[in-house]
């Protein structure tokens, strides 16, 4: 008897976390329809081979755990996981390190700390960070925007590239990929070139490199949809742009000859999907709202300093995980006043 | 008496916000459309004969008896106590265990009255209509003895609270009509029909706590009953230092720490009372029933419930006398419309089962809940907690739920407490909210438990200690003086030789026979359970 | 009194007793091995050289002829040792040890030998920081690309050539690493522009004054 | 204390039950930032064993004569010598091996592991336990820092007992095994954190198996002292 | 040669003495562990671990003499307390923990022989030579003590009945579904 005893309340739950998860794919769609439109079919061809792959290494995992796949499949994370992953990753990724990719991030880094709201790390970003110190070249040859590629990609070209490693007749490597904007701007500084003679570059846009400003422009109004469904709070979002833009304004400052301006650090690279998709990801990320703020701000100022001075161009994967490690001891400092605590006003 | 000079303070009154809270389908018109009816009077009454917070009391009758309404029949053995009287005159017919309204659905001891039908009054007080010229103590005595308790659900005795100590100036008065808790509207409907009478009982406690303020809160999803006690509150000479204020509807601003908060701004310490900020809090069911008590010399015997969701047929608030039987007050509103899925005591957020349908009405059951199941519909499994932060946005203590749900879950007491599991009011809104299904108030709930149940057991294990260290030092001591004697004897030995003793062999004969009528007790036993 | 004195004292003696055993211990083993190390140490080094110099025409032991010179413009760093290979005192080539300071992630250390002619005798990476999987294949172990070096020299290709092929040189950057490559090719050039202005000078024999002490150095590499 | 523990038990206990890297986590400096290849582990591996035999035998032989305040610095000074012993005959015999360890070789004298036996059993312990428990310990360390480096360098780089040579003489090169430069390992695996990652999967490994066997002997035989799992 | 080991056996010799000073000069009396043990022993002094009574125990502990397994009364959630406390590795408990009771005395049999007052350790036990004895429930620490030295086996152990004051919440059903999983991870910081 006793232990039938049902504590309030008794009233219908409001909330379901699958919807919550479908919210966030349906926030994406902006950024994968615009992904897509600059970067061929390659990335809807990886977005479907990861889920399956996210999927599938979810399913094996819970039946090998005794456990109903069903429950763990319902939640739509692994969906939510897979989708992030492919798109931070190259468009033309071979297959095999999108399955490598998913097998790391499902079963070792969730299934194997418990699964969903155990994993200390994001998932996505792990394997991405996996893939990226593992295999350097794959990871990081992107294709050049639609309007500067010499030859575009059809379909079946694509997913040729994807499954065999076949390049279209005719191109070589050289031709088809293109430093993404970050890592230019790396290399022509590097050269000693100054960022207006960098700008001068037909790559480059209005707000970043050409073609990658929108991407960001997307996932910042896939962004604002979750803020508006109040699926996250304005607090790491806003506090990890900040953080970014106030040290990169900083620096661009000082020299703005060398430091590339803030609004290009915004716009390019990783900066709005991890912002609003990857840095709120309320598993991996503090709780508290002070410390999202803390949370927020380290990672912008991360990202940063690793693209300025680091080993790999982008680096907001890098900032996520390591904020991520820090994230319960931010929370334990941060706590709110509770209540009748300490200096209530008066 | 202070004269009303001055104008009743500008309606723009500022309020303040407590943090989270949450808005929820209030359903009270459900119920709030009928007027208040008393109910006929039940074929059995079980009284419970403790239904306060604090001492129990001591029972005053025998089975058999014969009581008159209004008799006291369990009278209080404390400070934090309550006497608690006959419903109705008629029989005691049984005094044991019966199930009252309480989560455990447990059994605690009742008084079980077969009314005579006759509803004679016991002798009664003088009514004390001349209070304001009347020593506060003999008023404070009269509650005490109506047995008037907190309606509002927390049953604490309200002689208590009206009992300010001599260090603290209690400097507001609050008046609880929030009602915050979806379907109830017993409040509501009272504050509507006897807006008069709950403004008699404030007087009465202004003048007890000689307080400067009175705030009357009522959440505006309830228009009528503030109109109604605007209206009551113009017929008075309270005005000058009564207020009634309207305050935005959001669950749980009917909480007592919140309800101060959003009326002054001020903040309850935790684990303290209101009192330590000047500030005294009571429900308005409560007022009427000190008015009850100080102006007719009436015991509070009786109380207004609601009973309703969708279950009932007709959903409606009745007056019914303490120990009425929940299967009664089901029959009184047409019986069920569907099969109910639950059947609450209380309100859907902080309410809890109720499992028998003998289980009575006590002083501060404020609603029978019926709920069918398209309202409360079976929990799903819980999820894992995906850290979301809903319930910390909601929770109006502010908080950190699900810190408090993972120690809680891991057991671990410690830690739980750490992050102030004790200023949890148990309200309901994390869980409300929470994406995962996850059950978080019986989380709470558990630890909370635990934790008493390990502090008693520590209480009690230091208790043992100290008794045995007492034993150990006493056995020793008795060990030197037994020394001290046997050398003595030896010295005296030493002059005259010793008689034999024979006192041992006659105890020895005694356990002989004792052990042999045991014996006898088991082979007895052991063949009857053959 | 006494007592604690005493035993102060054994503690002291204890440990002075340990000490003694264990140093003596290890500077027995240390004066039984030692030449062999040293040996050991000189025969990994002149490995190193022997694959970029011609060691069929070296007859001379160019770890015990070097010379220290400073030029941290084209070498990048203060003071670099140069070696110097002969035969039967006719100079063949010089090994010098020239740092990139702008490397991806900080300065590289190269090994590079220059033939008397100008031309490179070989290009070798001492240590580096680059990103693993990309700038690290300038190691000889990860990838074959340090070897195209052999053999170039400054009119081949010419000067203006000497850069990666996305700068318009002649030398192949490799995939997902531009930097790296070409802070590699600017130094090796540069090794060959100080080659070349110094000329003979490196080649000059050292004073007997200073040969005993550079020997001396030189054995412990 | 409890009675002197069998040879048995000593052995099983520091190969496995008590393994002072996967089970007391210690000596991690040595075991994450050498075991990028087999060969690297198998000579970290025998350089540790090396070094604990010999000064567990040493402190089990003076365990009577040091007094516990001075203790600890015997035990270090001890360590410390053999350490530098067992690094000049590095230097002179296995040149190029040394070449690959030589700074986690001098490392050897802080290692936990080393003093952790050393003040835990050899202090405490006839001289032949003593040995055999270095013995024991070196071998689990030794297991484990192959392992892992064999793991780490087969994810990694495809190859293992890669250069066995320069540990082993010629004939090792018998046993070096390559998949081809077709391969594409995971780089992750050589570099730093893979070490984690690897150690992390040892240790689960290890309590998979040994959970397993608890299982099978519960099921043999109604448990009667079984360890109850810890709350971390 | 001569010069680095004299300087190393110098150096060894004056941080001896140094430590051969501080031993003397800074010793510690006493074992405050057994304080902390003993604040965790339920005190019901019933001896079933063998020894006279929890403060004999505790000290047995501190000083590593006994398993941490003994105490019946202080069941698993001792075992692991006591585990956190030593640091040592946690043992499950040799026997099923009882069900809390109290001695309940037979008033017709009792004989008044005072053996079971004498065998209470915490004074739980009120009565008189040839009198009748009785338990005071709420003392009563369930040890069972008084039970073998009744000579009329008059003593019996009745478990404590559940009331409403003693209720508490259940731990909840409705498991999320990684229920199994110990503490989390994220707690540890």
């Amino acid at each position: 008897m006793p232990n039938s005893v049902i504590s309030s309340p008794h009233v219908p739950r409001v909330n379901r976390v699958d919807r919550v998860m479908l919210d966030v794919l349906l926030a994406l769609i902006p950024g994968i329809l615009v992904m897509t439109w600059f970067f061929g079919w390659g990335l809807l061809i990886n977005c479907v081979l990861a889920v399956t792959f996210a999927v599938a290494a979810e399913t094996v995992v819970m039946l090998l755990r005794g456990r109903s796949p069903l429950i763990a499949l319902r939640d739509l994370s692994a969906v939510v996981t897979a989708v992030l992953f492919a798109l931070s990753v190259p468009p033309i990724l071979p297959w095999w390190l999108t399955l490598l990719g998913m097998l790391f991030a499902i079963i070792l880094v969730k299934q194997l700390y418990g699964g969903l709201g155990y994993n200390p790390f994001n998932p996505a970003m792990a394997a991405y960070v996996f893939l990226l110190i593992s295999y350097p070249v794959a990871m990081t040859t992107w294709l050049a925007p639609a309007g500067l590629a010499e030859h575009p990609l059809s379909f079946m070209e694509s997913l040729r590239l994807i499954l065999n490693g076949t390049l279209p007749t005719g191109f070589e490597w050289d031709a088809l990929s293109s430093a993404t904007p970050l890592d230019e701007m790396r290399g022509k500084l590097d050269l000693g070139q100054t960022i207006e003679q960098i700008g001068q570059s037909q790559t480059w846009g209005w707000l970043g490199g050409r073609g990658w400003e929108w991407v960001g422009v997307a996932f910042l109004l896939g962004g604002v949809y979750l803020l508006w469904r109040r699926l996250i709070t304005w607090h790491i979002p806003v506090s990890m742009l900040l953080g970014l833009t106030a040290t990169a304004t900083l620096f661009w400052a000082i020299d703005p000859h060398t430091h590339p301006s803030p609004i290009f650090h915004l716009f390019s690279g990783a900066a709005m999907l991890g912002a609003f998709f990857i840095a709120t990801d309320p598993v991996t990320a503090c709780t508290t709202k002070k410390g999202q703020l803390v949370f927020g701000a380290s990672i912008g100022l991360i990202v940063y300093v690793i693209r300025s001075w680091g080993g790999y161009p982008d680096a907001v994967a890098f900032a996520v995980l390591l904020m991520n490690i820090a994230a319960p001891t931010i929370d334990y400092y941060t706590q709110p006043r509770v209540f009748g605590h300490g200096s209530a006003r008066t | 008496m202070v004269i009303a000079l001055k104008p009743k303070s500008s309606p723009e009154r500022r309020l303040w916000r407590f943090h989270g809270g949450i808005h929820i389908p209030d359903e009270k018109a459900l119920s709030n459309g009928r007027a208040i009816e008393r109910a006929p009077l039940a074929a059995r009454l079980w009284v419970p004969l403790q239904q306060h917070i604090g001492a129990p009391g001591r029972p005053l009758i025998a089975v058999g008896d014969s009581v008159l309404k209004g008799q006291m029949i369990a009278e209080p053995t404390g400070f934090i106590s309550a006497p608690v009287h006959a419903p109705t005159s008629g029989r005691v017919v049984a005094i044991e265990p019966h199930p009252v309204p309480h989560p455990s659905g447990l059994s605690a001891p009742c008084a079980l009255i077969e009314p005579d039908g006759a509803e004679t009054w016991a002798e009664l007080p003088p009514p004390l209509a001349d209070y304001p010229q009347l020593d506060p103590a003999l008023i404070r005595e009269r509650i005490r003895w109506a047995g008037v308790v907190g309606m509002g659900g927390a049953s604490f005795p309200t002689s208590v609270k009206l009992t300010p100590g001599t260090d603290r100036e209690i400097h507001t008065l609050i008046i609880n009509g929030a009602e915050c808790e979806p379907y109830i509207t017993c409040d509501d409907r009272l504050m509507r029909e006897r807006a008069a009478h709950i403004l008699e009982g404030v007087r009465i406690m202004h003048h007890l706590l000689r307080v400067r303020t009175v705030l009357i809160g009522i959440e505006d999803n309830k228009p009528e009953a503030i109109a109604a006690m605007q209206l009551a509150l113009a017929e008075t000479d309270m005005g000058g230092y009564t207020e009634i204020v309207t305050i935005p509807t959001l669950y749980p601003s009917g909480g007592e720490k919140q309800l101060i908060r959003i009326l002054t701004g001020k903040e309850v310490p935790t684990s303290g009372i209101p009192a330590q900020i000047g500030i005294v809090c009571q429900n308005v069911s409560t007022a009427a029933a000190v008015a009850d008590a100080v102006l007719e010399g009436r015991p509070l015997i009786a109380r207004v419930v609601t009973v309703t969701g969708h279950a009932i047929a007709e959903p409606r608030n009745l007056e019914v006398p303490v120990g009425t039987p929940i299967e009664h007050l089901i029959a009184q509103c047409g019986g069920y419309r569907e099969t109910p899925r639950k059947l609450i005591c209380g309100g859907p957020m902080m309410g809890f089962e109720l499992r028998e349908s003998t289980t009575p009405i006590t002083k501060s059951t404020n609603c029978l809940l019926a709920l069918a199941p398209a309202e409360a519909p079976d929990p799903e499994p819980a999820l894992a907690c995906i850290r979301c932060g809903r319930c910390a946005e909601v929770c109006p203590a502010k908080l950190l739920p699900q810190q408090l749900y993972w120690n809680a879950r891991a057991k671990d007491l410690d830690r739980v407490q750490d992050y102030n599991l004790f200023d949890c009011i148990e309200c309901g809104c994390c869980a409300q909210v929470c994406p995962s299904h996850i059950p978080l108030v019986q989380y709470y709930r558990y630890a909370k438990t635990e934790i008493w149940a390990r502090e008693q057991e520590k209480r009690k294990s230091e208790q043992a200690r100290a008794r045995h260290a007492a034993k150990q030092a006493r056995l020793e001591r008795q060990e030197q003086e037994k020394q001290a004697r046997l050398r003595k004897q030896k010295e005296a030995l030493a002059a005259k030789p010793a008689a034999a003793a024979d006192g041992d062999d006659a105890k020895k004969v005694l356990i002989e026979a004792a052990r042999q009528r045991a014996a006898e007790r088991k082979r007895s036993d052991a063949a009857g359970q053959d | 009194m006494i007592t604690k004195a005493k035993s102060i004292l054994l503690s002291g003696s204890v440990l002075g007793a340990f000490a003694i055993g264990g140093v003596t211990l290890v500077a027995v083993t240390q004066g039984s091995v030692g030449e062999r190390i040293a040996d050991n140490q000189y025969q990994a080094m002149k490995r190193k050289l022997d694959t970029i110099l011609p060691a069929a025409q070296v007859n001379n032991d160019p770890l015990q002829d070097h010379i220290q010179v400073s030029a941290s413009e084209l070498l990048g760093a203060e003071s670099t040792q140069v070696y110097r290979a002969r035969q039967d005192q006719s100079p063949v080539a010089l090994v010098l040890e020239p740092v990139v300071p702008d490397g991806y992630a900080g300065p590289i250390k190269l090994l590079v030998s220059v033939l008397h002619d100008g031309t490179l005798g070989g290009v070798r990476v001492v240590s580096h920081h680059e990103t693993p999987g990309l700038g690290d294949k300038i190691e000889e172990a990860k990838s074959d690309w340090v070897l195209d070096f052999t053999g170039k020299s400054l009119t081949n290709p010419p000067l203006e050539k000497w850069g990666v092929k996305r700068d318009g040189g002649e030398f192949d950057q490799f995939t997902g690493a531009t930097i790296t490559p070409r802070s590699i090719v600017n130094a090796v050039r540069d090794t060959l522009l100080y080659v070349q202005q110094q000329g003979e000078t490196l080649y000059e024999p050292l004073d007997v004054d200073t040969t005993a002490p550079a020997s001396a150095t030189g054995g412990q590499g | 204390m409890s009675a002197p523990q069998s040879y048995g038990h000593i052995l099983s206990g520091g190969v496995w039950s008590n393994n002072q890297m996967l089970v007391a986590l210690l000596g991690l400096c040595p075991l994450l930032a050498t075991t990028t290849s087999a060969t690297n582990g198998l000579g970290m591996g025998l350089a540790t064993t090396a070094v604990i035999v010999c000064s567990n035998g040493t402190v089990s032989l003076v365990r009577n004569l040091v007094r516990p305040e001075i203790r600890i610095p015997v035990f270090v000074l001890v360590i410390a010598s053999f350490v530098t012993l067992v690094e000049l005959i590095m230097q002179a015999f296995f040149y190029d091996l040394y070449q690959v360890l030589g700074l986690f070789i001098s490392l050897i004298v802080v290692n936990c592991m080393i003093i952790g036996r050393a003040e835990a059993f050899a202090s405490k312990n006839r001289v032949d336990r003593a040995l055999l428990d270095g013995l024991a310990v070196g071998l689990g360390a030794t297991l484990v820092l192959t392992t892992l480096g064999g793991l780490r360098e087969f994810v990694g780089q495809g190859t293992l007992f890669f250069q066995a040579d320069l540990l082993l003489g010629d004939w090792a090169k018998a046993i070096s095994l390559s998949l081809g430069d077709d391969f594409h390992g995971a780089l992750i695996a050589i570099l730093p954190p893979g070490a984690f990652i690897g150690l992390g999967l040892m240790i689960a490994l290890k309590n998979l198996i040994d959970q397993r066997a608890k299982r099978r002997q519960v099921a043999a035989q109604p448990a009667s002292a079984q360890p109850v799992t810890a709350p971390t | 040669m001569l010069v680095a080991i004299l300087a190393i056996a110098a150096l060894a010799a004056f941080f001896g003495i140094l430590l051969g000073y501080s031993a003397i000069r800074f010793r510690v009396e006493g074992d405050p562990i057994a304080d902390q043990i003993d604040a965790l022993l339920p005190q019901t002094q019933c001896g079933q671990c063998g020894h006279p009574g929890c403060r004999p125990y505790a000290e047995a502990l501190a000083k590593g003499e006994e398993e941490i397994n003994k105490c019946l009364p202080g069941g698993e959630a001792l075992v692991l307390a006591l585990a956190d406390l030593l640091g040592r590795e946690p043992v499950a408990m040799d026997i099923k923990e009882k069900i809390p009771s109290v001695a309940f005395i037979e008033p017709e049999d009792c004989i008044g022989c005072t053996r079971c007052i004498q065998a209470c350790p915490v004074d739980a036990i009120i009565g008189a030579a040839k009198q009748l004895h009785a338990v005071i429930n709420s003392e009563c620490t369930g040890c069972e003590l008084c039970v073998e030295p009744c000579p009329v086996a008059c003593i019996q152990m009745r478990p404590i009945q559940e009331d409403i004051q003693r209720w508490r919440w259940p731990y909840p059903a409705r498991q999320p579904v990684e229920s199994d999983s110990a503490a989390p991870l994220r707690d540890a910081a």
